[in-house]
């Protein structure tokens, strides 16, 4: 175990793979002598050589495209996008190719490349460093969608992201890159997909979250316990494959649902958590679902404070789902 | 129109890398084959027994002389109209029906339009319908080829309207920086759908686009399998040699419609494609093996006739397989099938109607 | 009034916007000499010339990039994407610059271009000739996202989106270009967004549909009937800005709502209207919130007729929804 | 890394096209000003009290020159790096600052980090963040101004990193079927972050990109107004007369950071910097200035000294403004709120804390 940042997890997890697996490089813009704009990729070029930590030309189609080559000759590529918000010129071979190939081909082209990329806001980035676009990808049959929250997930997630043999899209919440640190397992340490994790035991409401708003939504909860409302908080960790499991069984043991994200609300991922509530959870329902997300608009630069949703907005929500009818 | 242009550019063609004489007959038969496919299929769309189709006659000599340069060892990235690299490759043609079917047989599983075929075992990359997108994955599989020690190349095929495309942007930048082992084989055969090369580009020749990568350009008369044979074993050995990657532009044209959704007498003349038709591939090297002794009129009509009833065998065995399983619809859209996807097989296999006819 | 099909009424409203508007142009692959692959802007090339009628190069970041251009200095530019599938190289162009240029822009660059583009299944087109993407485009902040269902609404939804003033995605259903024909108003006729139309009227069930899928829900619906259950059918036809009243009043009549779409089911525009309903229409609700979509694979060739909804798994979704408790 | 290449290729410079030498003071003073506001907010930024910033030392010449050759009525396509034409093109100082700080008084109404701004009454289009995304708009506007009949041309913006963007490719190509009048004005500063020149691109000069397009390609020495002037010129006129776009390359260096979150002792050496830091672009036309009795060593601390007063009583101004109104952030997503979004902003407004602490 050592104590590490989020994004210190995250540059342990990719030594670790590169260590114990020759086939595992990276590649990506500012990666290797720069070792990444926020570090994550910080001594892997001294250590690996450059033909395994690779400072790609400006171009995101070309990153993906060409990690999409790799994995089809068997390597095991690392393809880090330098904010998510530059991923849609690299959509198209995400969307229509990587997510497709093992499908379109029969099952003779699984296609295993992992995308990294910092993801979120609250780091004063405006408009285009801080959006949250998972719902695309998690809408987008054929790729698994990670989100850790904290240092140990993040590495363990990584691991088994690496070791997976579908593409995943793995976000780390930027905004907790260095602002939170936790003991991290050395080693190998692998974290299972499609498990959420039990972040506050409660009974009153449940609240589900991911990234850096399970941080956000635990100061509500834990504010909110000293009211006697006991919240329980739900990481999901895993977008694809989701824990429906864990989703139904709280909802079924609360009869009351918060989720809680950053990204606009209209068709965000927080939509599919409540359409399988009241499709499957529905009778155990004693009080309207709520979303507490961003607003459905781009991101704001000056007010991103009010924009995110912060303790206070999730408090509030949890507080009146817990008193609804 | 522009004519082909008979001479290349930047490279002189080595005499040395003529294709052998010996194996002149096998690619004529690769020609001949592809012609007689690609007409089969043309009418087994009109009569509703295949859903969809896109010829590629006019090309022959191109794809052909192309594949035949390559090693089987050389991955192939192609688009959607490279009949006849795949045959040269060596795909059996009772597959390739079968993936236009779309039955039990096709590799695809019944999932892609006919056309948009791949097999592993002969290292031939399944196409997909966006333009381009082949083009920078093969930059990628060439580097981790190289990065494995072995030495083989990446060849993808592409279109000239395909140069207008992001991946081809990014795939030749990428093989020009990384000098990548990677061949890029565009088929300019003058149209895309119905937009004239000169209006998809100003660049004046699409091989001249290579000054932009750092990457060489030729330009063959791709009606000529000798011109394209040398080319391709150029680049083919300069990239082994670790000299990078070249763009070869084979002019040829596209003597049927875009697909058999087209009909091509919108928007070019009957003018142009006659100047074409009589520059046909397939007669230009029969002339030449007719005149070397290779080849008899008599021969020559024996190897059609062969080659079509070979295909109607094949064709015949493709439509006697049944239909696709549906409860594979949910494969492979993961390695494992997800607990979502488990749960969608099973409301499906249970619906009152299990293969309702279609709405 | 004339009757047309769907495509023919696409075509009669470019035709009417650009007779009365001169800065209306129409752009994209092959919509010249062609006339579009579909047919939609035959004969535009003939009246209006080259400069307002443009074969482009292919690329979809260019005809989205230069329509964005156009519109910027005031032109009304019509680009057609040829099928909807072929629109992610345009997905950076659309999602980071159309839809929030007037929002980055402090409202000084107002961006007004219309996107129109052939979707959906049941034409045998498989993987990349089928796609639905409308839920990646809903999810978009900044941009409307109207899917007609018939001739009439298809030309009266186009005239307001090329008179509206902010970007609009149009996708016609492409499965019922020629296979549903309709009057059609002549001259400058109008369908205003975010209204959703009646189909059927109903009180047991309320079933929502947009595109071709209203054409298979009615006859789910018309079956039903004479089984003596009586659904209310929805078409949607603006899906942003939606018609939540519409949506609230049809639920909070029936009690029960059964959402149909072609898109896969995770994250798609299904989930939104059920996370509506469960926020705002939960005390109505007798039965779970159906989806009844297309599955979370990519599309399938050979079996797009059990991909689809059709109307069997419609109106067995109908059934059981009617006789939940 | 390469030195700056001190002629231009293709095309030559006209004498004629120098910058007239009663503009020249002008000119050194625009320059003078964007090194004087680049250095202060480099401070503003350590100091906490702007949250980023990119600044653009080094590339001074470039963009003040190119400006200069400009009409007012041109449109601008900006990156994020281009204060000196900002500046030139006459946006003043205060409104710069107050988008840097994202207060009541900035245009984009506090939406966008510093740096990312733009000014319609200058025609001066709202810069994004995604890199290369305006090229491909300015060949729009350039298209729809022909169409209107108006006599102007359209500039953007960019980087030699940006030359690898699906959107130079797309722009470059559309500008060269359409013949567009439109100015590609790249300022090749050597780096794309840590990433150098010679790996973004195995082109021979990014202006040789053009050959791709059909479009004439230059490059510029970018610390040489005069170099930089002409080719502008003589680009616009070409535009103007109907001979299509230009694709300039500007060789300059980035003497700075990339931005505020940049160091880059990372990736690169002091020797380079101070080699470049000898051609400062406002050292050498300084010297000219001197050279030719327009200016004196007394006037020139005058003058720097006058422009850093001008620049605090702009802070002074801009700080002085109140913060941006909250309830603005749900206004221009459409040209009217939505159902949707009135009630997302009636119920921000119903908070319990309507101006909650940043958590
Ligand atoms: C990204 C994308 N846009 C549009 C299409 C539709 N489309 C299919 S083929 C084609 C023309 C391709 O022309 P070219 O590259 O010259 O190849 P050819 O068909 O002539 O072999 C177009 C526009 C597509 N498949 N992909
Ligand atoms: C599409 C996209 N990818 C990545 C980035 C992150 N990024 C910002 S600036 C930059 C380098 C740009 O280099 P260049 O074009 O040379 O311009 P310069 O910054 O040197 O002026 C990168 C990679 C971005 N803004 N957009
Ligand atoms: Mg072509
Ligand atoms: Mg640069």
């Amino acid at each position: 175990m050592t104590e590490l940042t989020l994004v210190q997890a995250v540059n342990r997890g990719l030594f670790e793979a590169m260590r114990s697996d020759p086939d595992v490089l990276v590649l990506g813009e500012d990666v290797g002598v720069n070792g990444g704009v926020f570090r994550a990729t910080e001594g892997l070029l001294k250590e690996f050589g450059e033909e395994r930590v690779i400072d790609t030309p400006l171009s995101e189609t070309g990153i993906v495209g060409a990690a999409i080559g790799m994995a089809l000759y068997g390597l095991k590529p690392v393809a880090e996008i330098q904010f998510v918000d530059f991923i849609y010129p690299a959509f198209d071979q995400i969307v229509s190719e990587l997510a497709k190939f093992r499908y379109r081909s029969g099952g003779q082209y699984p296609c295993h490349v992992v995308i990294r990329s910092p993801y979120g806001g609250g780091i004063k980035g405006g408009l285009y460093h801080s959006q949250s676009p998972e719902a695309y990808f998690a809408h987008t049959s054929g790729l698994k969608v990670i989100v850790p929250s904290n240092p140990a997930d993040a590495k363990g997630l990584l691991l088994t992201a690496i070791h997976d043999e579908d593409p995943v899209l793995f976000l780390e919440p930027k905004r907790i890159y260095r602002a939170v640190t936790g003991e991290v397992p050395d080693g190998d340490h692998r974290v299972p997909f499609g498990l959420a994790s039990t972040v506050r035991e409660g009974s009153d409401v449940s609240v589900f979250a991911y990234g850096a708003m399970v941080h956000v939504a635990a100061q509500a909860v834990d504010a909110l316990a000293t009211e006697g409302i006991h919240a329980e908080l739900i990481d999901l960790r895993s977008l694809v494959p989701l824990d429906e499991k864990a989703l139904l069984a709280s909802v079924e043991k609360t009869g009351r649902a918060v989720i809680v994200h950053e990204a606009p609300r209209f068709c965000g991922f927080g939509a599919e958590l409540a359409a399988i509530i009241a499709e499957k959870a529905l009778y155990s329902l004693k009080a309207p679902v709520v979303r507490v997300t961003g607003y459905d608009t781009p991101f704001p630069y000056a007010l991103e404070h009010l924009y995110l949703p912060n303790m206070e907005r999730v408090a509030h929500a949890i507080r009146k789902t817990a008193q609804a009818a | 129109m522009a004519e082909p242009t008979p001479s290349t550019e930047n490279e002189p063609v080595a005499v040395a890398s003529r294709i052998p004489s010996t194996d002149l007959l096998g690619v004529y038969r690769m020609m001949v084959t592809s012609r007689v496919v690609d007409e089969r299929c043309l009418t087994l769309q009109r009569q509703g027994r295949i859903g969809f189709y896109v010829p590629m006659q006019g090309q022959e000599a191109a794809q052909v002389a192309c594949a035949w340069a390559l090693s089987p060892e050389d991955w192939i990235f192609p688009a959607y109209r490279e009949l006849g690299v795949a045959l040269t490759r060596g795909i059996p043609l009772k597959l390739l029906l079968d993936q236009f079917i779309g039955n039990a047989g096709d590799a695809m599983k019944g999932r892609q339009m006919p056309n948009h075929y791949g097999y592993r075992a002969f290292r031939f990359v399944t196409a997909s319908s966006p333009v381009g997108t082949q083009i920078v994955q093969a930059v990628g599989t060439a580097m981790a080829a190289r990065r494995k020690g072995e030495p083989i190349v990446t060849v993808t095929f592409f279109g000239d309207g395909t140069t207008s495309s992001n991946d081809f942007h990014s795939g030749l930048n990428f093989a020009g920086v990384v000098q990548a082992p990677t061949i890029f084989f565009c088929q300019n055969n003058q149209w895309a759908i119905s937009l004239p090369r000169e209006k998809q580009t100003r660049s004046e020749t699409l091989a001249a686009k290579g000054v932009a990568y750092g990457v060489p350009g030729v330009v063959v008369d791709g009606t000529d399998v000798h011109a394209v044979y040398a080319a391709v074993v150029q680049a083919r050995e300069r990239a082994l040699a670790g000299g990078g990657p070249t763009l070869i532009e084979a002019q040829v044209y596209r003597l049927g419609p875009h697909s058999t959704s087209d009909d091509p007498r919108r928007y070019r003349s009957d003018a142009e494609l006659n100047q074409w038709k009589a520059k046909d591939p397939i007669a230009r090297l029969k002339s030449e093996l007719l005149a070397d002794g290779q080849l008899t009129e008599e021969a020559d009509r024996d190897l059609w006739e062969s080659t079509k009833s070979e295909v109607s065998k094949a064709l015949a065995a493709a439509e006697a397989m049944p239909p696709v399983d549906p409860r594979t619809m949910f494969d492979d859209v993961f390695a494992r099938l997800s607990p979502q996807l488990e749960e969608q097989r099973l409301s499906f296999e249970e619906l009152p109607s299990p293969n309702p006819v279609r709405t």
